[in-house]
């Protein structure tokens, strides 16, 4: 039936937009499976790792970062058009990422507070998520993503199956590491209940609370965390600080996340 | 009259977007300009009104290769200032942990990113067809570094366990010494990467670069010394400013770094770490880099910059095991502090050289402004300069030749463009009127 | 000393040490009490220096903290947040790998790991979670392997509380605080030392290598005072007289809604719970697919995924989900395993990061004097009628060679296209219990690297079956992709069939819609074939368009047979079609028969049913008489995962066909 | 006339002789052909229809897919209810797709009669509601789409 044949030729790109490049480079924290990966797919574009760049079309496209160009806007949607199943990946391509705390300042003020010369610098007023301005067929939380849900989406995109990706809080993982719960025991901020698993908790496991890496799960309940942490006698200022992380601009951490004012 | 333009399209095989645009007319150097077109992100804003420990997490996202390189220049800049002494212990962490950022850094460079070039692939997914085994050892090394980013810090890329005053939880001894035949393994990779790298053959090029790097008195530099400059030049820590200052270049996102002295262009990294502070290395790496004979070359030849990373990789496992035989863990994690307002400064020796930090720390204990300057935009004028002064020799070269070697050129110096805003697009053209 | 079962004996807290070793002598690692991240979790000990002396625990709702108790004593604390489950029913486990060589596949179990434990410190609630989870996991319908192994590997030291916490609730639960039955030793921690006692032969000889003493009378009695006194403490917090059946009656209340404004839905109560045995199923396969081991995770009814089939989310809402966990808990657990699944240890009360309390939510929703009010014009119009009792509980299927929870290996002879997304596979070299399928019952169909999928058998022959399957999804999509001379794994037959024993020669009514024909089409060719003169067939065929209808030569054959009304009907078509356009409801509710004395076999979806199980109550058909297939997110096809639960009954377990009056109110209720 | 009261008759029992002999006087009886057209979409409509055998199709034109049938009047249906509703006209288009039977009552006749006596009125629309109420419930139930294939994403 072509179990192996139909899969010869699938060609894998891999895309940066605004971000720290911490995402494509889990591709090479795969150890060995990227030896793997190297003899059972061509990587047609890589352009950190790699030099020879024949473009489109893609199979599998995988674009880290966030739209924080007007060029970048434009060539989201070209790449949309040559990629088979674009997969975003990482904090920065699912929510807009750390940058995406401009969406709340004056995003001139903010350029013109970093650059001497801000008219030479051509960026967005915004950072966006690349939801926002195509189709994704498929999305890797985290800041950055996890090795082993990177692992997973390959192997899906290969083998024709759904990627088994956890939906459920940082809670279920913690429970299965054996941490017993920081909100609980030592009364910390912790965004576990109403963040996405996929890490395997890290932070509760060593000892901090987690900071919403890799968003927030489907339907959160953050009205009641925040309630919550707001009864142990923190201030209002502290818990918008405390949103405004690496994935604030996502909706539902947008609405209660508050960068602190800056001096501008 | 003959002009050569060149102008990659997208410098690859560099973390990070920017290009090269070098203007030649008759043999003469009219331009040699790194160009960087990264989408800037504001770090320097970003921090604004945050604590320390906010601060710790925010900045590792300025590179997702450096990222402990980062978090221990803000950590100490911000224990310089409230004036915490640090558990032994946790100091002897945090430079394991750096080891592991050095190793997964260097590893990649030297393996993934520099040694097609010598060895005439243009990738290393080809280069693995033909010389599988050196792959293999890069991803040995890789992992070695991973597994010690991870055991420290939980993950290997924006680790979480960094905190004012020590570390959130610090591991067991005996999860250390699990790793020992790992790092074992390292070692012995990385003493042969040494003799590989010393093999490897060079283009030509001799020049005396003027070198910076942090020098420490009692072992290689990480996260202490003083900086020191080829021309006597030596500062505290904190006082980069004083010598250095950073301006931004016309047309590019990129701030740069220059000396204050009139913008002698210097240069960071391997290289300057073993000429300035080679007494230093561990006795192992010391030997690696004798058994070479190329102790000056390293320096006058910056194609030969991959051999100083391969002695920095022997440096670093063996500090390395050094860290985990002798590993007690400390009392307590973490020791507390309390919000210091005044200015927190610090630097570090990143994989790629030295990383300043500065933050002007308002009453309350949060960033009021902060200034970051990463090695690659200190590199950049270094790095013209040789581009410059290489350009006549390799421009009689074929388009495609001359291209290669000036991509191999760039390469050399691993320069990080995501952290000076931070990539290279090399836009080759050959424009002949 | 000589020990005698059932006599205490007396251990000195200085020699507190010899029962470690003469557990480590008997080659058994020790899994208890330590400290670790702020609170005390059980971890493997390794002598009495790792236990947490001098440390009690301050719980409350939301909240727990070490705090420093009785500096000399090892247990002066209640229960963290781990339970012993961690250890007999791990957090991972794999359970099978499967391997693909050309059209060969192979599945084999995978061994359960079976360490030699001995777990220190076990309380009474906990020695009662123990039990709860034998039932469920060792000795109920089918044994997990894993559990089953792990558990028999296991000594247990219990020791009895002589302090409680504010959310302890065991009094009420019937599980403590005394330890009463189920250990192998049991401990009262005195103020100087140990009241030790055996519970089974294995502990009385162990006790034989100890350096007891007699137990004096004036220790026993500041033993049992100790545990009397916590008795009191706690009180009776939950009225559960009643409770499963006042619970039952609330499934509408609104204080589902209201918990769900507080429940963050984080999983962590039933994570923490000793008794939940929710999982999934993953599959870890190389880069193509063609070896994987599938692992069982710890999973929970709050996960967002967790009642997700292709189609849609049974339990799309919070409330909905803590609504399952709660009624199951303190209700339906009793219907399935003879006992609440709650023991009363209070994990879920301190854990629960916001402080969620379950003993004020019962109260709240299903207080004692509830009487469930009828007010006119609240009461939700259901299209069934309900049952005013609960119903009686459901008998379990037969088990026996119709049940197989083995993997087993066949052939697929034919493909046949039936229309464009569904496919029919004829499969042989079966093993001979899948030849044995009774019509109604289903398959686990397993592939490697993908995930099981279950399938409902289209047709039972002398020499093989076949399954009807639609491509909906990758898995479902991967199996119509098999060609002739594939081999695939399957695991089955699985559950409860069509009752053939009820038919008794009444006249038969038979409803499908879509791809529920595919189940019902065993048991139409099983009812002609034993059709009598003075019998009725009567068959009401829809589907979405006439390229949907599914065995269309089979369906003509059955409209030519002698006894059988043939009706058929789809949503729309187009202008060639001649037949009926319209919904299936239609083809009887104004039809001449009289129902009274029919029985009804109905397969669709579940709001098609609804429809047509209204229907045929018009038409005189009883709730008994009428019986359905249901759809659930299966995992594992054999009770053990929990993911199809659906209120009082596990679909794969006890169905998928059920009859309207065994379901009763969980037909067609919202989020159930 | 049988077709109207008694337990076989579309109205039941509830009509009156005097009642009964009203609509029969406005009635009378039509066959159709297969394919003949009963009824076109936006057409005014003359007369309120009862099937007494036969098929026929209610029919939408949608254009790109051609005609669509969503539903078919099956003997003791109802079909033209639109007649006795403002504007009158059909609301879709009618096709015997076999040889069918019909009773025809003048619409407007009947329009008129049912205004003149309420008792008649208070009879015929009940029955009419429980029909159009019936066809209401079905076109629902097909909204859902209850047999429709999940669909997932292309390439997972």
């Amino acid at each position: 039936m072509g179990r192996e044949s139909r899969r010869a030729d699938v060609r894998v790109g891999v895309a940066r937009f605004t971000s720290c490049g911490g995402c494509q480079l889990t591709l090479v924290g795969l150890h060995d499976a990227l030896l793997a990966l190297f003899e059972r797919v061509s990587i047609v574009e890589f352009a950190e790792v790699l030099s020879p760049r024949s473009g489109g079309p893609y199979d599998v496209l995988l674009v880290e970062g966030s739209v924080a160009t007007p060029d970048q806007a434009r060539r989201i949607v070209e790449l949309r058009r040559q990629a088979r199943a674009l997969v975003v990946i990482g904090a920065c391509a699912t929510t807009g990422g750390i940058q995406a705390l401009r969406n709340w300042a004056d995003g001139d003020a903010w350029r013109a507070a970093v650059y001497p010369n801000p008219e030479f610098v051509a960026a967005l007023p915004t950072s966006t998520p690349i939801a926002d301005h195509v189709h994704v067929d498929a999305e890797l939380r985290g800041c950055p993503i996890d090795p082993g849900q990177l692992k997973e989406v390959l192997t899906a995109v290969l083998v024709g199956r759904r990627p088994q990706l956890a939906e459920t809080a940082v809670c279920a993982e913690c429970k299965r590491r054996g941490t017993p719960c920081l909100l609980v025991d030592r009364g910390l901020p912790c965004l576990g209940p109403v963040t996405q698993a996929g890490c395997g908790a890290i932070c509760p496991a060593f000892g901090r609370a987690c900071y919403g890496c890799f968003g927030p799960v489907a339907t959160p309940n953050v009205a009641a965390l925040r309630a919550q942490l707001a009864g142990q006698g923190r201030s209002d200022e502290e818990l918008g600080r405390l949103f405004a992380g690496f994935t604030a601009n996502a909706p539902a951490f947008r609405a209660v996340a508050q960068p602190p004012e800056h001096n501008e | 009259m003959i002009e050569h333009r060149f102008e990659t399209a997208e410098l690859t095989r560099v973390e990070g977007e920017g290009s090269l645009r070098l203007r030649i007319r008759d043999g003469e150097v009219l331009e040699a300009r790194l160009e960087i077109f990264e989408a800037p992100r504001y770090f320097e804003q970003i921090v604004v009104g945050r604590t320390p420990n906010e601060v710790i997490d925010i900045v590792a996202r300025i590179c997702g290769i450096c990222p402990v390189a980062y978090q221990m220049t803000a950590v100490h800049a911000f224990e310089d200032l409230a004036g915490i002494e640090i558990d032994p212990s946790v100091r002897a962490l945090r430079r394991l942990f750096y080891c592991g950022e050095w190793l997964e850094s260097h590893a990649l460079h030297v393996y993934l990113l520099h040694a097609p070039d010598f060895l005439g692939y243009d990738s290393a997914v080809a280069m693995a067809r033909d010389h599988r085994d050196l792959v293999e050892r890069a991803l040995r090394l890789r992992r070695a570094g991973d597994a010690l980013i991870a055991v420290i810090g939980g993950r290997p890329i924006h680790p979480v366990s960094v905190r004012v005053g020590g570390f959130s939880r610090v591991p067991r001894r005996t999860e250390l010494t699990a790793l020992r035949p790992l790092v074992e393994g390292a070692l012995a990779d990385a003493t042969e990467t040494v003799r590989w790298a010393a093999g490897l053959e060079p283009p030509v090029m001799a020049r005396e670069p003027r070198l910076v790097a942090l020098r420490d008195s009692r072992e290689y530099p990480f996260n202490a010394g003083r900086i020191v400059s080829s021309d006597g030049l030596d500062l505290a820590p904190t006082d980069w400013l004083t010598a250095f200052e950073e301006y931004q270049v016309a047309g590019s996102n990129a701030l740069h770094a220059r000396s204050r002295d009139g913008g002698t262009p210097y240069l960071l990294g391997p290289t300057a770490r073993i000429a300035l502070a080679g007494s230093g290395l561990h006795p192992l790496a010391a030997a690696a880099l004798a058994e070479t004979g190329l102790a000056d070359e390293i320096r006058t030849n910056v194609f030969r910059s991959i051999v100083a990373r391969a002695v920095e990789l022997v440096q670093v496992a063996a500090d390395a095991l050094d860290i985990i035989d002798a590993y007690a863990p400390p009392s307590e994690p973490m020791v507390s502090s309390e919000p210091t307002p005044g200015v927190a400064a610090w630097a570090t020796e990143a994989p790629r050289g030295l990383l300043f930090h500065r933050y002007e720390m308002d009453e309350r204990g949060r960033v009021a402004s902060a200034t970051i300057v990463p090695p690659t935009s200190q590199n950049q004028a270094a790095i013209e300069a040789d581009l410059r002064a290489f350009a006549p020799a390799i421009v009689a070269l074929s388009h495609v030749e001359a291209t290669r070697q000036f991509e191999q050129l760039i390469r050399s110096y691993d320069p990080c463009i995501s952290c000076a805003t931070h990539f290279l697009d090399l836009r080759v053209e050959e424009v002949a009127r | 000393m000589d020990v005698i079962l059932g006599t205490p004996a007396y251990l000195p807290r200085t020699r507190l040490p010899y029962l470690f070793t003469a557990l480590q002598a008997a080659g058994r690692r020790i899994i208890g009490p330590t400290i670790s991240d702020g609170a005390i979790i059980y971890d493997e000990i390794r002598g009495v220096e790792d236990l947490p002396r001098g440390w009690a625990d301050q719980q409350s709702a939301g909240h727990y903290r070490l705090v420093p108790g009785n500096a000399d004593r090892y247990f002066g604390y209640v229960v963290g947040p781990t339970s012993f489950k961690r250890f007999t029913f791990p957090p991972t486990v794999p359970l099978w790998r499967a391997r693909r060589e050309g059209s060969e596949v192979t599945t084999e179990a995978i061994e359960p790991e079976a360490p030699a434990l001995a777990f220190l410190g076990v309380r009474g609630c906990e020695l009662a979670a123990i039990g709860v989870q034998d039932r469920v996991l060792r000795d109920g319908f089918v044994a997990d392997p894993d559990y089953a192994a792990r558990r028999a590997a296991i000594f247990i030291v219990a020791v009895q509380c002589t302090v409680s916490a504010s959310t302890c609730f065991c009094t009420s639960m019937g599980t403590g605080p005394e330890v009463t039955t189920g250990y192998d030793i049991a401990l009262t921690e005195l103020n100087d030392g140990y009241l030790v006692e055996a519970g089974s032969e294995a502990g009385r000889r162990l006790m034989d290598t100890l350096p007891l003493t007699p137990a004096e009378s004036v220790q026993q009695d500041e033993a049992k005072e100790s545990v009397a006194a916590v008795r009191r403490t706690i009180g009776d917090p939950v009225a559960v007289e009643g409770l499963p059946a006042r619970l039952l009656a609330r499934l509408d209340d609104a204080g589902w809604a209201a918990v769900a404004e507080r429940c963050l839905g984080c999983t962590n109560c039933t994570l923490v719970c000793p008794t939940c045995f929710c999982t999934s199923v993953g599959q870890v396969s190389d880069l193509d697919g063609t070896d994987s081991i599938a692992e069982r995770t710890w999973d929970s009814c709050f996960s967002p995924t967790f009642a997700r089939v292709a189609g849609g989310d049974f339990r799309p809402r919070l409330q909905d989900r803590y609504r399952q966990w709660l009624t199951h808990k303190f209700s339906t657990w009793v219907d399935q395993f003879g006992s609440f699944g709650c023991v009363g240890c209070g994990r879920c009360v301190t854990w629960c990061p916001v402080g969620i309390d379950v003993r004020e939510e019962l109260a709240r929703i299903a207080p004692v004097e509830t009487v469930a009010p009828v007010v006119a014009g609240e009461t939700i119009q259901r299209p069934v009628a309900v049952p005013a009792a609960p119903p009686a509980p459901i008998a379990l299927p037969v088990v026996g060679s119709t049940v197989s929870a083995d993997f087993s290996r066949a052939t697929v002879t034919r493909i046949k296209p039936e229309t464009v997304d569904t496919y029919t596979l004829h499969l042989t070299d079966l093993d001979p219990r899948l030849l044995a399928t009774q019509p109604g019952q289903f398959v686990m169909v397993e592939q490697p690297a993908f995930p099981p999928v279950p399938i409902s058998v289209s047709r039972i022959g002398p020499s093989g079956i076949e399954l009807t399957v639609r491509a909906a999804g990758p898995a479902t999509k991967a199996i119509t992709m098999l060609a002739p001379g594939d081999q695939v794994s399957l695991r089955g037959p699985l559950g409860r069939g069509w009752p053939l024993a009820e038919l008794d020669g009444r006249d038969v009514i038979l409803v499908a819609g879509g791809l529920g024909l595919a189940p019902l089409r065993p048991l139409v060719e099983a009812v002609l074939a034993r059709l009598v003169p003075s019998q009725k067939v009567r068959l009401y065929l829809g589907a979405r368009t006439p390229a949907d209808r599914l065995f269309v030569a089979d369906a003509a054959a059955w409209a030519r047979t002698a006894g059988v009304d043939f009706e058929e009907t789809v949503d729309r078509a187009g202008s060639d079609w001649t037949g009926r356009v319209g919904i299936v409801t239609h083809l009887f509710d104004e039809a001449e028969w009289d129902g009274r004395d029919a029985i009804a076999f109905v397969c669709g979806p579940e709001r098609m049913m609804q429809a047509v199980a209204a229907t045929l109550t018009r038409r005189g058909v009883t709730p008994e008489h009428t019986w359905l297939t249901m759809e659930r997110h299966m995992e594992c096809g054999i009770g053990l995962c929990g993911h199809c639960q659906l209120g009082r009954v596990f679909v794969c377990r006890d169905g998928p066909v059920f009859s309207v009056a065994e379901l009763g109110d969980a037909f067609g209720q919202e989020g159930l | 006339m049988s077709e109207f009261t008694g337990s076989r008759g579309w109205f039941g029992d509830a009509l009156s002789q005097q009642q009964e002999l009203r609509l029969a006087s406005l009635s009378r009886s039509a066959s159709f052909a297969a394919a003949d057209v009963v009824a076109h979409e936006g057409a005014p409509l003359t007369d309120l229809g009862i099937l007494r055998l036969g098929r026929l199709a209610l029919r939408l034109f949608v254009p790109g897919r051609g005609s669509v049938t969503i539903l078919t009047v099956e003997p003791g249906d109802v079909f033209n209810w639109s007649s006795v509703v403002p504007p009158y006209r059909s609301s879709s288009t009618i096709v015997a797709v076999e040889p069918a039977e019909a009773m025809l009552i003048d619409a407007a006749a009947l329009r008129q009669a049912l205004a003149d006596d309420p008792t008649l009125a208070a009879v015929v629309y009940p029955r009419l509601l429980a029909s159009v109420s019936r066809r209401l419930q079905a076109t629902r139930t097909q909204l859902l789409d209850l047999f429709a294939a999940e669909r997932g994403s292309e390439w997972t």
